[in-house]
């Protein structure tokens, strides 16, 4: 078993340093996308599907971690630079790491966020919670794009170096999902999951499901950050309206298209949510044959989406994997 | 006394639903609560168990008071709880089940789980072992793996008493073991329990409406009525008291 | 992989030495999502202008591959590489909004491939690129050309209305205010608007406590509608002056009768468009699409004539440093927004006219030149 | 601040108040019945809008629109409850959460493909856009008409639910589905109920806001939705007197931090959404709300 897992590993490896040196750029960037979308919802299953907390802050964390990393590696003559509403604050001029340093600061201080946040978020259950989650990932959007002195408000940041490529991307993907794993197979992801299937009966078999939640929101939040950081560089801008909502919906569509609950579900997800899109361009661009090819209907693609993404919700109502893994079903088949 | 409750009164929104209720639970016993419905049993439970804060008096478990500590507190400070409805956690396997319940006698940190030191490996291996040793003792070794949903009512029960005495309690709360057994599963049950208590030298407080179980296992029990307590004393003693037939014939004719 | 592609680029080679060759420029736009009108404006005008011509000088037909992305960054960015790597285009025309434009210029820059963006205004979209070119001018020009026409027709006093969500609202802002102070006039408010609001009883309350002379809306048109609405129903007198983002139809049929002596300024106006280009352009698209022409229309239109031009000057038009090099060297293009002028930074230099909503119509009232 | 603005401002809070309770009581409704946040639900609104938009430019006189468009957003409230939520009845909510999701994506995309992106005036008879100049304050005649009308609404609404045999039936379906089955009770018909009342509510919240601010997009309901769902849960979700509750709170909140505090205007949403984080602080299941996930044993 542990061979086949290290053998999996390196051939992923492998696949990352031919990929990132022989794929041209578009499909080089597709795979980036996959993989910082599979980071982010690797780490939002975990609270969501693992430990069943229905939050909807993603979009919060992932902006807080792209301001860090890209405030921590944009050198501080181009903040002056750029900062055009106001002068940027001292601290913001000041702060200057290298890459691996700014994405690991931007998971610690999601991190530290989502522990402050805990407090008040696990004070209720349910829907309340998702929703007072919601409200958070829009407060902190808000912030970023009010508090002009340190994010430079609306106009974003840009020029932020792209130190981020696929070696980065995909060997995060590998760590956090490694990472996840552990984490599920531990006595901290059943509290987790026992959390999920009943929080009563975990705190009657002695579990501090307070604790138990906050572990797994951290976690979460911490990978959410370095997903951030890394999407932050492989853009090279960012700006407060990337971080909506609709961020934390593309998110949720991916785990529980996957599999609620299931890490390798995930990674399917993230396959289908972002490599589709892209795939389902060709409706767009219909009318080829005439030349000019917008086609009659340009945003069909996403009206075809949103029906591919309806029908698949019905005939797997538990997403691909349903709650299990990969390794659950090599389990079951060796039996 | 390993458990003493002292006036305990519990009040919903005005309503009583348990009136000044004074008893001991002696070290080692089998001590039944029995009553009609709606008698206040399960709010009991939920105020031993820390679930519920009582409008009024004390919890002494082991000589310390138990209010204002939390419900995952009290469970590492021994007592331990089954459920009414069964309540096993339906996504999991028996085994992992079980393995919740070992939650505080693995001794590894997060940061040890993620990074797979070795005493993740070694702590698990050993909450493992332990845990299949204990389903052995309720003879569903062979269904560790199996997801607990899928289990047979009966066996469903086991696992939840294995679990619970998986937090290695000294007071176990069982609320309503026998219900919805048959009587080869009950009388399966009540061997298990006897022997699990002396094997693990358990105090056992039980929730039973079954009044040949209660016989068969309760050194002694409580009657209630609407919060009220109306008996103490064996079970045999119970049966023919006037004020405890009175309460279930009530309680019949309501149904 | 290699081999293939090395063989599939010589049989493309031999294809197109027999046959008028086919070159390809890329468009990204926002059709869908938040910016969907600008998007939609954009193509609309672009659909005029490719129409009117599609064919270079030495016979090779232009052939348009326009994707959406949604107005997401990440889409933004890898609809260019997609359009670079998969479809091979010789140019880049897009996007409207700055954010994204400066998502799609490194990728742009690293594969050498020319840009064009016809509408994003932050001055930071083209800073330090070789191969990112606008056909617009940028905020501190705009913010400059309201600032000196309100103070030169007396309005002495102002309140800025800043959308917070908007980049572009927020440059403007900036320029509008230095300017204006340069000149002597004097802020007296300033209130924040977040697009997607609708109600602004809040903010024109506010702005009629400061009696100001003029009011600066630096934001887009279903704002600016909304509010002058609202502000007019609670007796705010001041007019309004704004941005090319106001410039829009729907200004005044939203606005309606409040909507008049709105004045705003903008890269273009019919009434002004005297030259030929302009005319046809003009002309064409009443005919197809029966209402007013508008500046996204108008810049996109002119962001893929420049692009046209730039390839017709080149002896391969898909050699894309040539393509790019003429691109940056544009001067004196006659386009339907009027001249423009590249300048070293790679910003056009061109003239700005204000127009004013007279009788239920948009009115030229004057051409700024830079 | 004077008395006139101050009024000024407080009437301005009343109305938008209650457009978003309006839009706020059909996700208490659907919720109530199905435990769903309905995410579709501000689409709703904008089909409803929409409708009236295109119906006014085919000709047909405002008032007819009107209910063309209440027809046409019932219509899609229960068609989206068929195809994306019926099916998935027993499958774990969050599956429908993204079904619904899917539906508020459709719509949104399908609108945005047949009629574009570009806002459009929306038009309303005079008697609709008057305004009202009295002692300084001014009132357009909608800030009126609308809280009224929201009122009327709410008690009509109120009567069914605890006069009518419907009503009682859609309040016994909130705790247990299959025992209303077992009371004979049709409960599909009850949902078809619950949806076509929601919707309808939200085309005329919808149709209000369009008249208040006379710009529509296919966009519109999404964060106008975001709000009410905001403020059903402010309310209490699955309490109708909540959602009202709520939508009036979050309309003040909006108004007063705007009007007041005027350099926070770029942290007008965040201000809402502080709000009711507060609220639920204190009150972890809204101002009138019980906790129905605890409730239930």
């Amino acid at each position: 078993m542990k061979i086949i897992k290290l053998l999996m590993l390196s051939v992923a490896i492998l696949f990352l340093i031919f990929a990132q040196n022989n794929l041209d750029p578009y499909t080089v960037s597709i795979l980036n996308n996959i993989a910082i979308f599979g980071i982010l919802a690797l780490s939002y299953n975990l609270i969501n599907g693992v430990a069943g907390q229905f939050s909807l802050e993603p979009n919060g964390f992932v902006a807080i971690g792209a301001y860090v990393t890209a405030l921590l590696i944009l050198p501080a003559s181009s903040k002056i630079d750029m900062f055009a509403l106001e002068d940027p604050a001292p601290i913001i001029l000041a702060m200057h790491t290298s890459f691996l340093p700014a994405l690991l600061m931007s998971g610690i201080v999601a991190a530290v966020l989502a522990f402050i946040l805990s407090i008040p978020v696990f004070r209720v259950r349910g829907d309340y919670l998702a929703i007072v989650t919601l409200g958070f990932g829009f407060i902190i959007r808000i912030f970023a794009m009010n508090q002009t002195k340190y994010t430079n408000g609306a106009m974003g940041l840009n020029d932020i170096p792209d130190n981020a490529n696929l070696l980065w991307t995909g060997g995060i993907i590998i760590v956090t999902f490694i990472v996840m794993l552990n984490v599920i197979y531990s006595k901290y992801g059943r509290a987790m999951k026992a959390v999920r299937d009943d929080e009563d009966a975990a705190t009657a078999m002695g579990i501090n499901t307070f604790w138990i939640k906050t572990y797994a929101f951290m976690t979460s939040a911490f990978f959410e950050g370095v997903g951030g950081g890394l999407m932050a560089s492989l853009l090279t801008t960012i700006s407060p309206d990337q971080f909506t909502f609709l961020l934390t919906f593309q998110l949720l569509i991916i785990i529980v298209l996957g599999g609620l609950g299931s890490m390798s579900g995930t990674l399917i997800g993230a396959v289908l949510v972002m490599g589709g899109t892209e795939w389902l361009r060709f409706l767009d661009q219909n009318m080829d044959i005439f030349g000019y090819n917008t086609g009659a209907h340009p945003g069909l693609r996403m009206v075809v989406f949103s029906i591919l993404l309806i029908i698949m919700m019905l005939f797997a109502r538990r997403g691909i994997f349903g709650n299990k893994e990969l390794t659950d079903m090599f389990k079951r088949g060796k039996k | 006394m390993i458990l003493e409750l002292k006036n305990i009164t519990m009040q919903f929104g005005g309503i009583t639903a348990i009136d000044d209720l004074n008893f001991g639970v002696k070290t080692g016993e089998i001590y039944g609560l029995i009553g009609p419905n709606g008698a206040g049993k399960t709010t009991l439970f939920n105020i031993v168990t820390g679930n519920y804060t009582q409008t009024k008096g004390t919890v002494v478990f082991n000589h310390e008071e138990l209010s204002g500590v939390k419900p995952n507190e009290i469970v590492l400070r021994g007592i331990a709880r089954t459920f009414q409805n069964i309540r096993l956690f339906k996504s999991m396997s028996v085994l992992e089940n079980v393995l919740i319940g070992f939650h505080h006698q693995a001794n590894y940190t997060y940061f040890e789980s993620i990074l797979r030191l070795p005493r993740h490996f070694s702590n698990e291996k050993k909450i493992k072992k332990e845990a299949m040793i204990l389903l052995e003792k309720f003879g569903i070794a062979d269904l560790a793996d199996t997801n607990s949903s899928s289990l047979s009512y009966g066996n469903q029960r086991k696992v939840e008493i294995a679990r619970a005495l998986a937090t290695n309690p000294r007071l176990l709360l069982l609320d309503e073991p026998a219900a919805g057994m048959n009587p080869s599963e009950t009388e399966d049950l009540s061997n298990i329990i006897k022997k699990i208590k002396t094997e693990f030298g358990l105090t056992i407080l039980l929730i039973e409406h079954d009044m040949k179980f209660v016989n068969q296992m309760c050194d002694k029990v409580l009657v209630l009525d609407y919060g009220e307590q109306i008996f103490e004393g064996k079970p045999s003693d119970a049966i023919v008291d006037e004020k405890v037939v009175a309460a279930y014939l009530g309680d019949f004719e309501h149904a | 992989m290699k081999k293939i592609t090395t063989i599939a680029a010589s049989v493309a080679l031999i294809a197109s030495m027999s046959y008028a060759k086919e070159v390809k420029i890329g468009v990204v736009l926002p059709i869908t999502g938040p910016l969907a009108a600008f998007g939609q404006t954009s193509n609309d005008g672009l659909k005029i202008a490719y129409a009117q011509n599609h064919t270079l000088k030495n016979g090779d037909t232009v052939k348009l591959i326009v994707l959406d992305d949604r107005g997401d960054k990440v889409e933004a960015a890898t609809a260019v590489k997609r359009l670079i790597n998969k479809n091979h285009v010789t140019a880049i025309l897009g996007e409207v909004a700055s954010s994204n434009s400066m998502a799609m210029a490194p990728v742009a820059e690293k594969a050498k491939t020319p840009m064009l963006t016809h509408a994003s205004t932050n001055p930071r979209v083209t800073k330090g690129k070789k191969f990112v070119t606008r056909a617009c001018f940028i905020d501190p020009f705009q913010g400059a050309i309201q600032a000196n026409y309100a103070y030169d027709h007396g309005y002495k006093t102002a309140v800025i209305v800043t959308d917070a969500k908007q980049d572009y609202s927020v440059g403007v802002s900036k320029a509008f205010k230095k300017a204006y102070e340069k000149r002597g006039g004097k802020i007296v408010g300033r209130v924040i608007i977040n697009s997607g609001d609708k109600d602004f009883n809040a903010q024109v309350s506010t702005i009629k406590a400061k009696h100001p002379g003029i009011v600066d809306f630096t934001g887009y048109y279903p704002e600016a509608a909304l509010m002058v609405r609202q502000a007019r129903a609670v007796g705010v007198k001041a007019p309004f002056i704004g941005g090319d983002g106001v410039g829009f139809p729907e200004l005044i049929k939203i606005g309606g009768k409040a909507a008049e002596g709105f004045m705003y300024s903008d890269h273009f106006d019919e009434a002004a468009a005297t030259s030929p280009v302009a005319k046809a352009y003009v002309k064409a698209f009443h005919a197809k699409y029966h209402k007013a022409t508008d500046s996204m229309g108008a810049l996109a239109a002119d962001g893929y004539g420049m692009i046209l031009a730039a390839m017709n000057k080149c002896k391969d038009p898909t050699d894309k440093i040539c393509v790019n090099t003429n691109l940056r060297a544009t001067k004196g293009y006659q386009g339907v927004t009027g001249v423009i002028n590249i300048n070293k930074n790679g910003d056009a230099v061109k003239s700005g006219v204000v127009r004013v909503v007279k009788n239920g119509k948009f009115a030229y009232l004057t051409t700024v030149n830079p | 601040m004077d008395i006139s603005t101050f009024v000024q401002q407080m009437i301005n809070g009343i109305s938008l108040g209650s457009m978003y309770a309006l839009i706020a009581i059909g996700y208490t409704l659907v919720y109530g019945v199905l435990r769903l946040i309905n995410f579709a639900h501000g689409d709703i609104m904008m089909v409803g809008a929409f409708v009236a938009y295109l119906a006014q430019n085919a000709g047909i006189p405002f008032e007819l629109a009107v209910i063309l468009a209440i027809i046409a957003a019932m219509v899609t409230g229960i068609l989206t409850d068929k195809i994306a939520y019926k099916p998935l009845r027993n499958a774990p909510k969050i599956s429908l959460l993204i079904t619904a999701i899917g539906i508020s994506f459709f719509l949104e995309n399908l609108f945005n493909v047949l009629f574009g992106g570009v806002p459009r005036a929306f038009s309303a008879p005079d008697y609709l856009t008057k305004i009202i100049h009295y002692d300084g304050i001014i009132v357009p005649v909608t800030v009126i008409i609308i809280p009224v009308v929201t009122l009327i609404l709410l008690f009509i609404i109120l009567w069914i639910l605890n006069k009518t045999k419907y009503g009682m039936a859609i309040r016994s379906l909130a705790f247990d589905i299959p025992t209303v089955k077992l009371m004979g009770i049709n409960a599909d018909i009850i949902i078809m109920l619950v949806f076509a009342i929601g919707s309808a509510l939200a085309a005329i919240g919808g149709i209000f806001y369009a008249v208040s601010y006379p710009s529509i997009d296919p966009l519109m309901g999404v964060i106008v939705g975001l709000k009410a769902f905001a403020a059903a849960v402010l309310g209490g979700i699955g309490s109708v007197a909540g959602a009202v509750i709520g939508g009036f709170i979050l309309g003040f909140t909006e108004i007063v931090v705007v009007a007041f505090m005027p350099d926070l205007g770029g942290y007008k949403d965040a201000f809402a959404f502080i709000f009711l984080i507060l609220v639920l602080l204190f009150k972890p299941t809204g101002i009138m709300g019980q906790d129905l996930d605890r409730s239930r044993f």
